[in-house]
């Protein structure tokens, strides 16, 4: 494993705090408990939070600032962050509007997160959480821990943010993150597997010509191990499933985001959004909105996810209304 | 061996706890690399070592205030399915035993079922769905079985619990998981041990440990 | 080699396209001869031209747009682009005012630029040339090609647009595109080689626990092997010969810039810039803007760049001048 | 040998350019790999294969005719540093030969020297410098006293040149490179060829034997 770090167990404080000084005008870091906020956001406007496992950056603390996040909890890399760190950032992403907690559907994300709300409630501070799953990898079922939350999470902090950021209510934001993932699927593959500082080691092995299918962000084992296949066939193996369960009709507008893991070349996501433009395309929808690159990653994977987002008019507006933070910005 | 155990053993529990995690950490993070993130002994070696840290400035007074020391610790420290879980289980151990100064055989096994009930109301898993329950939960019929007997001891109760667990624990290599992030496995999982339910046998071992139960020897 | 590719031989064709399809309210592409332009530019104002080969990305194509270049030319992974595309691409810049060619120093692409440069002269269009070579690994002297192009370019590109976004005239942008140049020093890290698609295996072979210093963009070895050290210390190594060359004064106000060669976490970045901060703190520099992402690349190389530069005031408005293009986008 | 050589022995040579540079497009991505950046195998036989299709198409009436045809295919299809540079030398030597149907020993050795003296005035490499002029410019001094020689014949010129070119390309083991992307390696280049030396090489000798110079056998 070689990597530019120091101390495995100080990587997560070290990169947080050179981020807080890259990104000094955006946002504050608060060392300890560690979290993240928004340097000047409008008082009275409903707060958002996001958090989760480290390694996914730029996520979480990348997308705080105006039109999106008030706070970012970063946990142990691919671990979830505690309640200690949720409570006060909550604290600090409430402005008397309340704050809406964006959780990516993890057992121990939904456990920290519920823990946090339930206390920060106690404190007086109203949460509405809303829950990511978007990942058509995992089948949602009773006998599983539900469908994990990926790709869509970046569409939702951003569209959410964007309602908050417009004066929205806080079950008026909810509501509309809500909506956000009822209308996006996501599904990720990975060519290699990646190394946790910790661990030392791969999260997986993958021989030298498979790839992992329906993978996570979080280096886990994926639906299943097929051999290398070119990027136009992986990328209708990413859709298809997208497809089936998302069920657009033709006429629909979408957003297409391919994402990459990490450590693909930007390079391959345009070969792969050039065979997925074309897919959606041909199935009758008219892409009106994109984006590319290395939004939530795992680390150095090599791999992508692709998300298709069903969009109306209001999500459109939401979405390109400007955004200023450290990994996203626009209009401004 | 001891009819009813304080805090002295809570206390001893814990430590034990700490060693036993760091000595495994290694091999419990290797289980949840097959099945899950590869974290598992990490976030829980990381939480026992906060635990010690704590203890070496305090000393908690009863049974219920060291198990609600770990269940903060662990709450804060932890992180993951396993920080809250674990938590939960301290914490609801602390509600149970209360004010006294000393747990007997009874105590001792309705303290477990009470930590059980709690990891269970956050978790929503049964038997069999392959998490840290199919340790736990056998372990609380053995321990309650055990304490019913007619040669109930303190020990003896943590002593049936822990080889319960032991077996429940083993008992998960062939199962598929249900919750937690091995569920997205589906077949995969099938011939990997539950990382929790690993954690949780080598946990309830130490506290019957603790209590002088044979195999204590150390 | 596991890619998200097709054809090893038509991987910049198809990536280019769906580069294209991605950012189509930015840019055109031109398929054959390849080039890309920016969609809406200002009549009349100074064309800004950039080109090597691919493999770099997001350089140079994602920096087509308002305020900053006018058409990019994409050559064969790590090979300079022919002539036959700098022309029509130099003609399509062209509003009038002339164009400016910002190279990299090598030998190929001053060669093809050279001849590009001649060409579209005798057709009349003015041609200005900047020449980047802000590399301090190589030795620059009468015995080698001199120093490379590398990190520098993206601010060049940037600067140099702005002003002639701003309207500056040809001379002026071409200045001030070389007081970039002669202001700017960058030093790179591989702790891993890349694979260039054609070749499919790696461009140089590092073992489990060697780092190469003083890396190019191209996968070509570096200054020199090293074992593995933490990111502190790497960051050390790479700012002295920076710092050594460029001679900045205590109070000096600086860019500092930590770049991805394409496989590297974001995180690990921060933690280099964290480290990098402190040490032009500590020499009595003023870090006044700072950028941090993969935006000039080595494919999927693991490792980093730091490039330093000396700031002037206009420099700075020039940097905070808007920008709207597909990977550097603000203020608009 | 041939006393003189037109416009099929041009053809000819590029031809057999294109098939020494297809079967050794990795051998010489190989040595570029290891100074430089691993294309240049590739970029010729980009340029060499456009140029096949090309001749395909269309048949120059003269040497000069079929040079200028290579020259600005390799112009446009090769980039790099070979790219222009190979495309000088071609056209050069289009330049040089002007009208002629056929080139006789001098023509051509004169040839070859307006083409070695192109790559010169654009790359500005002396021997020495680890760079194709390690190649050409033995090449051309050997072609020069052929074609001064008593028995002087197109064929001899031509493999005297190759010879030379060979030995030249082999000269480049041992030095530090002053040119070109290797002179950024410094002492690492040492032990290494230059892959433009060799190709340069591989390309004499094809036009030798275009020439059905001894070893021009199939
Ligand atoms: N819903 C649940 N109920 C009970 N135990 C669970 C549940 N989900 C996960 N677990 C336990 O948590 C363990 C994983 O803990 P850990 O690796 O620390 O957290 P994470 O999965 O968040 O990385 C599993 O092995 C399992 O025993
Ligand atoms: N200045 C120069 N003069 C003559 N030959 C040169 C010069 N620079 C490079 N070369 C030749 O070009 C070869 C490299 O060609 P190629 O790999 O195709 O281009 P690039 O270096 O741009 O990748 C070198 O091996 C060397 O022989
Ligand atoms: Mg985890
Ligand atoms: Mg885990
Ligand atoms: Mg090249
Ligand atoms: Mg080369």
């Amino acid at each position: 494993m070689k990597k530019l770090i120091n101390d495995p167990k100080a990587v997560v404080d070290e990169s947080v705090e050179g981020f807080g000084l890259a990104h000094a005008g955006l946002v504050t870091v608060h060392p300890d408990p560690l979290f993240v906020s928004r340097k000047e956001a409008k008082s009275g406007k409903v707060g958002l939070l996001s958090g989760g496992g480290s390694g996914h950056e730029p996520l979480h603390a990348g997308y705080v600032g105006f039109g999106m996040l008030d706070a970012a909890v970063p946990g142990a890399v691919f671990t979830s962050p505690t309640p200690d760190q949720i409570i006060p950032a909550t604290v600090a992403a409430n402005s008397g509007a309340g704050v809406v907690h964006i959780v990516k559907n993890y057992t121990g994300d939904v456990l920290n997160f519920e823990t946090a709300a339930e206390m920060a409630q106690a404190e007086g501070i109203e949460v509405r959480t809303v829950l990511v799953n978007d990942d058509v990898a995992v089948e949602d079922s009773l006998y599983t821990a539900g469908r994990r939350g990926v790709g869509g999470t970046v569409l939702v902090e951003k569209i959410a943010g964007a309602a908050a950021e417009r004066g929205d209510g806080l079950d008026a934001v909810a509501a509309i993150g809500q909506r956000v993932v009822d209308n996006v699927r996501t599904m990720g593959v990975a060519l290699s597997a990646c190394t946790v500082p910790h661990a030392g080691v791969p999260s997986f092995e993958l021989g030298e010509d498979e790839i992992e299918i329906g993978i996570g962000i979080h280096g886990e084992p994926g639906r299943h191990r097929i051999p290398m296949e070119n990027a136009d066939g992986i990328t209708d193996r990413l859709l298809e499933p997208i497809l089936t369960d998302l069920k657009p009709a033709a006429g629909d507008k979408v957003l297409l985001f391919v994402n990459g893991m990490g450590g693909t070349p930007a390079s391959e996501l345009y070969i792969v959004y050039r065979r997925a433009a074309k897919v959606l395309a041909d199935a009758g929808l008219s892409v009106e909105r994109s984006l590319v690159g290395n939004y939530i990653t795992a680390l150095e994977m090599q791999g992508c996810s692709i998300s298709v987002l069903r969009l109306d008019d209001e999500m459109t507006s939401l979405w390109d209304a400007p955004v200023n933070t450290p990994a996203l910005r626009w209009g401004m | 061996m001891a009819d009813s155990l304080g805090a002295a053993w809570a206390v001893d529990w814990l430590r034990r706890s700490a060693d036993v995690v760091a000595a495994n950490r290694v091999a419990l993070s290797e289980l949840d690399r097959a099945i899950g993130d590869g974290d598992h002994g990490e976030n829980l070696d990381r939480g026992y070592q906060a635990i010690v840290e704590k203890l070496d400035a305090e000393t908690p007074a009863t049974p219920a205030a060291a198990f609600k020391l770990a269940a903060m610790t662990l709450m804060s420290k932890v992180g993951g399915a396993a920080g809250p879980l674990y938590g939960t289980a301290f914490l609801r151990m602390a509600t149970a035993t209360g004010e006294a100064a000393t747990l007997d055989a009874a105590a001792l096994a309705g303290a477990l079922a009470a930590a059980r009930d709690g990891v269970v109301a956050r978790g929503k898993a049964e038997v069999g769905d392959k998490t840290m329950i199919d340790a736990w939960t056998p372990a609380v019929e053995a321990a309650t079985a055990a304490a019913a007997g007619p040669s109930a001891s303190a020990g003896s109760v943590l002593a049936a619990a822990a080889a319960a667990a032991e077996a429940g624990a083993e008992s998960t290599d062939p199962l598929i998981a249900h919750k937690g992030r091995a569920s997205y496995l589906g077949e995969r999982a099938i011939g990997h041990r539950d990382p929790g339910a690993a954690s949780s046998a080598l946990i309830l071992r130490a506290a019957a440990e603790a209590a002088g139960a044979p195999g204590a020897a150390e």
